[in-house]
């Protein structure tokens, strides 16, 4: 992503590429793609001691915001995750961690955050709802005061890791205005639903609320208070998936490249063709745009600028409809073998177009942009 | 020879009586071919056919067929319409292979296996493109080496449709390495299932494993399995391509019964889909919808003048190209504007695959279209170089020893 | 277009083709730009001697029904036409030709039909209303009954041809629904604001309408039953204008070819590239779809096929977009030259763009169809 | 040398005093460069920072300029922000043509050209493209012969910039024709206005006439006209072309002031066209709208990645072709999305050409963008063969003496 990586970079980057190459490598995914949950949770403890759940944790925990220097670590271990498309849930765990960290005024979570960076614990971020695009519209999950707590009542879907969460970050509309709780699985009222899945490895679910009775601990922040930290947690999202959609273009683009150098036809290799030359020149193009516009996107967000969601979204829309571009002409370069379960492509070209699907459309986040415009 | 309307009417007959009616849409008919009953099936079918005397309606008398005209096939195509047909042997068995067999085989080619075909008896594939060998067809390293009477055959095959369920193929080595290119080549006409000979089904994205590649490992092939002259292999590799065309063209007089074999694929009711999602009334959405129907609707009418071009010889054959360029674009855009009105339904949703679901997994095999049949590439090379006479793309392995030509890594 | 013309059709294109190249050549077309009104009426006369107002014209004057041979000779001609950028009325006349055809049941108009036919009168066509795209919605201009005949009032843009035309076809809302009405240029109330216009030689205006009476005669069909015969003028005006283009991006790419042979770039033509030769592929093959889709388009107008309107819009939504892509990818071609002045392509690009705006967008198209797939 | 904020202090007084306050918005100060009395004003300024001691910032003192650093011209740009500044001047009088004489002049040529023009007395031009050359700048065939002591040219030159308003112009010739073709050319330092030389300018589709053609009827050139070796021309216009590469990517030392001379151009407010055009809710507009702001946004990203790689080494200074292929398809985005969202009222309007209309102008000339600076088919050359290190186009005109090299009809 950043071509001046700090020395701490460089180490989260070595590390996790190690770690993956090792434990999952491609070979390991594919295992993983019959087993119903995607990935084991002793790997997701093991990977959270080289950094990927504790990063966006502050040194001050007062401070009210994300570590901006962790983003910036946080992408890097994002975008090694793509070109290994990595199971494991990277953004659910690092959005609910901003959401803990960046609502003022609520119960105390540490103990939640504490136990989320060390990777024991394990958070879906519930705030898509069935039916429903992205940000669209009033929530129609509602949170009732009741004595002793709360009820909750609604449905979220497209909830990342749901049958591996132990926690759900639930944003549900309150009588003052938006509100998140953190509620644990298991509650009574809580059900979950598995849905289907076109990555390998990376599996949804729908989280049902009848009647969630939770108690004034799990707010998270206070009731109506909620909007800004939601906004924060969609930038972070946004930020990682592209900067894990980064990654896999890379990967694909990188191992296409090589391809076209080593398959001859007509006894020249495909390199020296310049109709595909030229195809690769704006491949190449494109790839730097997205990793341009990922970290520029990343540093706003870190910094809180003013503008970082709507570079969050600039990101988000050129990133998504980009990178499937460029996958897909490499699966065209490759030929026959590139639609073949065998070959490597598909698993990278499921994860972009679920990244590109999820948190927001190109098209939603290019209405967003306009919106963003004007106000 | 019987008049086209007596035998129009003779068939309507006996299609009415002799073949099941179909229940499903026409286009879901003969299966996909990836499962051993849709195979079985058509055989019994085609047996039927052949019983009642309405099998191989344009091929020789003398090689087991009727030998009436493209026409009487024309006609009985058009009967045939809502019966249950044996769609699953008009490519490659009957238009590509028999075809081929027919103008270039040995009489004793055309009468064994010809004959077999039209009875019910035989399936044929193609052993043509190779794992290395990309868009390259004339670039085969199989190798065919003579050792006295016989040829002994090595070397590997792929993307061969159903080879499994196949019971001979036509299959191009090459048998002279000091050659050039395309003047080393021989066809033969061997079994499928034979010692030596491994076939390992492809899974593709789609979940089809219709395709397979196939290993030879020292298979024995005798000497009157050369179609054609030895060393004159691509002039019957010609002719297949040749009739290859015809038959994806709509040309071929062998080709029984309407409709293509069904393929695993995705709806394209983007109006169905749009409804699902919600998003019927997004003017955005509605011009994806109109934009996919009209694509849909100028194929049609470019296939139609193009054909009709190519058949009253206002267009050489190779413009053929062009609708073949053209439907990779149409596939491309449908593949698009599913995952687009899809939205996030498309990646994850609870009525999987079988939901909006299927328009994710069907972007997976988006490029299917342009790689299958002539990659997009090779049909843009025939377009500028052969339709509007632009130099050709220079070719290092022309009017040089094969032996000396560099094959790359991969 | 169609590539078996009928002996008529080759002689409609033949005599179409000599006069245009003798009287309108492209420097006598560039001369046209800075006449107010882009076209001469001597000319327009001499060139409806060769049949260009007078096709549509059924034998039989009571059928009710447009000549279906005539359109399909048309269209040869409009193809010419685009060839040579031509100026004139060709569609505005002939698509009132086509409402004066079609419209039962009302007055008279056979005189008028003669004088269009001969080029003795030119019509424009005033169906567009200021602040509205493509047959949104319904007319704002209302026709009300006096003692007397009607009273027009409203205004119309987008008339082409406007500063020349002798009668205005205008559609109008009346009590009964929509109604056409035959206006002569002239009339009380109605005055003409030139517009702007990208074209080079084609003129268009505004009509404004305050008060207008006219007699019951110009009435043009039944007041209210307007619409069978408006849907009619619209497939009408796209299978021209789609004809037309076809011609522009036609001679477009063919000098464009011949320029790629001549043109020698590293000691190489520029057919040589690879790259090019792949982008001229494109090109043909969507010139020949163009074709393919005007001339079935024409068809199915000229047989008042029950998906003619459909075939219409695809005709004008394929045509209208992908001519312009192939002319500006020619423009690329030709590098600098490409874009000066002094370089014919403009004017061609000119037309094929108002052409691909005016009556319809390839999104308004677009639109149309999904719709008509839920009639 | 005098510290970069000491010199600051006094550049902001300076200016206070000097130089008129901009009322326009910065993006149109300095003209469009097609009038005359735009240039007339550019010379004064120039004059006027002249005469203030702040022109030529980074240029040699023995060649009349200050002898600093960049650092002091960036400060010096950063102040002058707001005011009236001759912006024609650095595009490519310093940035490029006075950077050269710089680099490869004669002591003469150096003292007196670049003094002059620091002064503001003197403006250059280009004389590289050709009519017929098309991308290959290498492939000049304008030709200068020896005649004793002088050179005598003669040939065409084409899209030279404000050739009209110049004084010199660096021209490169063909000297030998028996060299390969990047051996046989040579650089000339001449006077634009001599005889035998006719101007012609070009109108462009959006009504500029900033383009010249120049034809040369034997002009006489002295002997010290040649810049660096005879014969070795092809050495001093790379250098011009680095200039040029350095002075659009924002990393020369020798522009002085913000912002670029304007263009004739087309506003990209759609966010106004799509409210005037009844528009401003349509969901499809919006997006397009967003989508138009997200590419002008990832364009200024990807600059700053890119020049941050050149400057540190990290890429290879062809990367530059990465943002000027970009460059180009956020232009191409922009047409197409002016036209859609301005739908009939692009092509006509009773607003005309200040209306709706300048999105169908500007659509003419949307490839002005991709044709202007190197082709974006030149760009995705230098991308794919010097980044990703691709084979090499064959140039039939490599290593052959220039005379046999075919020319073609156009």
């Amino acid at each position: 992503m950043d071509l001046d990586l700090s020395p701490d970079q460089k180490l989260f980057r070595s590390t996790t590429k190690k770690f993956l190459e090792s434990e999952t490598p491609l070979e390991r995914v594919r295992e993983l793609a019959a087993a119903p949950q995607g990935f084991d949770r002793d790997w997701w403890e093991r990977g959270a001691e080289l950094g990927w759940a504790a990063m966006l944790v502050p040194d001050d925990p007062g401070a009210g915001r994300i570590s901006g220097e962790g983003l910036l670590g946080l992408i890097v271990i994002a975008e090694e995750m793509g070109r290994m498309v990595a199971p494991g849930p990277l953004l659910p765990v690092n959005t609910v961690i901003t959401a803990l960290v960046e609502s003022a005024g609520g119960p105390d979570h540490s103990a939640e955050l504490d136990e989320l960076a060390s990777g024991a614990l394990v958070a879906g971020w519930a705030c898509d709802e069935p039916g429903t695009g992205w940000g669209t519209g009033p929530l129609r999950t509602v949170l009732t005061p009741v004595p002793g707590g709360f009820v909750l009542d609604g449905a979220k879907d497209r909830v990342e890791a749901a049958g591996q969460a132990d926690r759900f970050l639930i944003s549900a509309q309150s009588a003052d205005g938006p509100a998140q709780v953190l509620v644990r699985a298991g509650t009574p009222g809580l059900s979950i639903e598995p849905s289907w899945s076109l990555d390998v490895v990376r599996r949804f679910g729908e989280v049902r609320l009848d009647g969630v009775q939770v108690g004034p601990e799990a707010l998270v922040g206070q009731p109506g208070q909620a909007a800004a930290a939601m906004r924060r947690q969609n930038q972070v999202a946004a930020v990682l998936s592209c900067a894990e959609t980064c990654g896999v273009a890379g990967r694909v683009l990188e191992f296409t490249v090589e391809w076209a150098f080593d398959r001859y036809s007509f006894g020249r290799p495909l390199a020296s063709y310049q109709a595909l030359k030229h195809r690769f020149a704006d491949m190449k193009t494109w790839l730097e745009a997205c990793h341009a516009t990922t970290l520029a996107a990343a540093r706003a967000v870190a910094a809180a600028a003013p503008d970082a969601a709507e570079l969050a979204s600039v990101a988000k829309s050129y990133v998504g409809s980009r990178a499937t571009d460029i996958i897909q002409d490499c699966v065209q370069m490759h030929g026959g073998l590139g639609v073949t379960w065998e070959h490597d492509l598909h698993l990278y070209l499921r994860r972009a177009t679920v990244n590109r699907a999820l948190h927001g459309t190109p098209e939603e986040h290019r209405r967003r942009i306009a919106d963003l415009m004007e106000a | 020879m019987e008049s086209v309307e007596s035998f129009r009417a003779r068939a309507r007959e006996w299609l009415a009586s002799a073949l099941p009616r179909l229940g499903a849409p026409a286009a879901d008919q003969g299966g996909a071919g990836d499962d051993d009953e849709d195979w079985d099936r058509a055989r019994e079918l085609q047996q039927r056919l052949h019983a009642g005397g309405f099998a191989g309606i344009a091929f020789p008398a003398e090689y087991g067929g009727l030998g009436l005209a493209g026409e009487h096939q024309k006609a009985f195509t058009e009967e045939s319409a809502g019966y249950e047909m044996p769609l699953l042997l008009n490519v490659p068995t009957f238009s590509i292979c028999a075809a081929t067999i027919l103008d270039c085989g040995t009489e004793e080619q055309k009468r064994d296996r010809i004959a077999a075909a039209i009875r019910g008896d035989e399936v044929f594939v193609q052993f043509l493109s190779e794992p290395r060998g990309g868009s390259d067809l004339a670039g085969v390293i199989t190798r065919a080496e003579r050792d006295g009477d016989v040829w002994v055959l090595n070397g590997a095959k792929i993307w061969s449709s159903s080879a499994y369920a196949a019971d001979w193929a036509l299959c191009l080595a090459r048998t002279d390495w000091t050659a050039p290119k395309h003047r080393g080549l021989t066809m033969f006409l061997m079994k499928v299932h034979q010692p030596g000979v491994t076939i390992r089904r492809i899974r593709q994205v789609n979940g089809s494993t219709e395709f397979c590649e196939e290993f030879f490992d020292d298979v024995i092939l005798p000497a009157d399995a050369v179609v054609g002259e030895v060393n004159g292999g691509w002039a019957v590799a010609s002719r297949q391509l040749f009739h290859e065309r015809m038959a994806v063209g709509g040309g071929s007089p062998y080709v029984s019964g309407q409709g293509q074999r069904s393929r695993i694929g995705v709806s394209r009711d983007f109006l169905a889909l749009a409804r699902s999602a919600g998003r019927a009334a997004d003017p955005r959405v509605r011009e994806l919808i109109g934009e996919s129907r009209a694509m849909h609707r100028v194929h049609e009418q470019l296939i139609d003048r193009i054909s009709g071009a190519i058949a009253s010889g206002q267009m050489p054959g190779p413009a053929g190209s062009i609708t073949r360029l053209f439907h990779a674009e149409v596939e491309w855009k449908d593949a698009d504007i599913g995952v687009e009105i899809a939205g996030s339904a498309a990646v994850t949703d609870p009525l999987g695959a079988a939901g909006p679901g299927q328009y994710g997994q069907h972007f997976l095999s988006r490029q299917s279209s342009s790689l299958g049949g002539g990659s997009t590439e090779m049909a843009r090379n025939i377009i500028s170089e052969r339709l509007l006479g632009m130099p050709r793309e220079f070719a290092a392995d022309r009017d040089v020893p094969f032996s000396e030509v560099r094959q790359g890594r991969s």
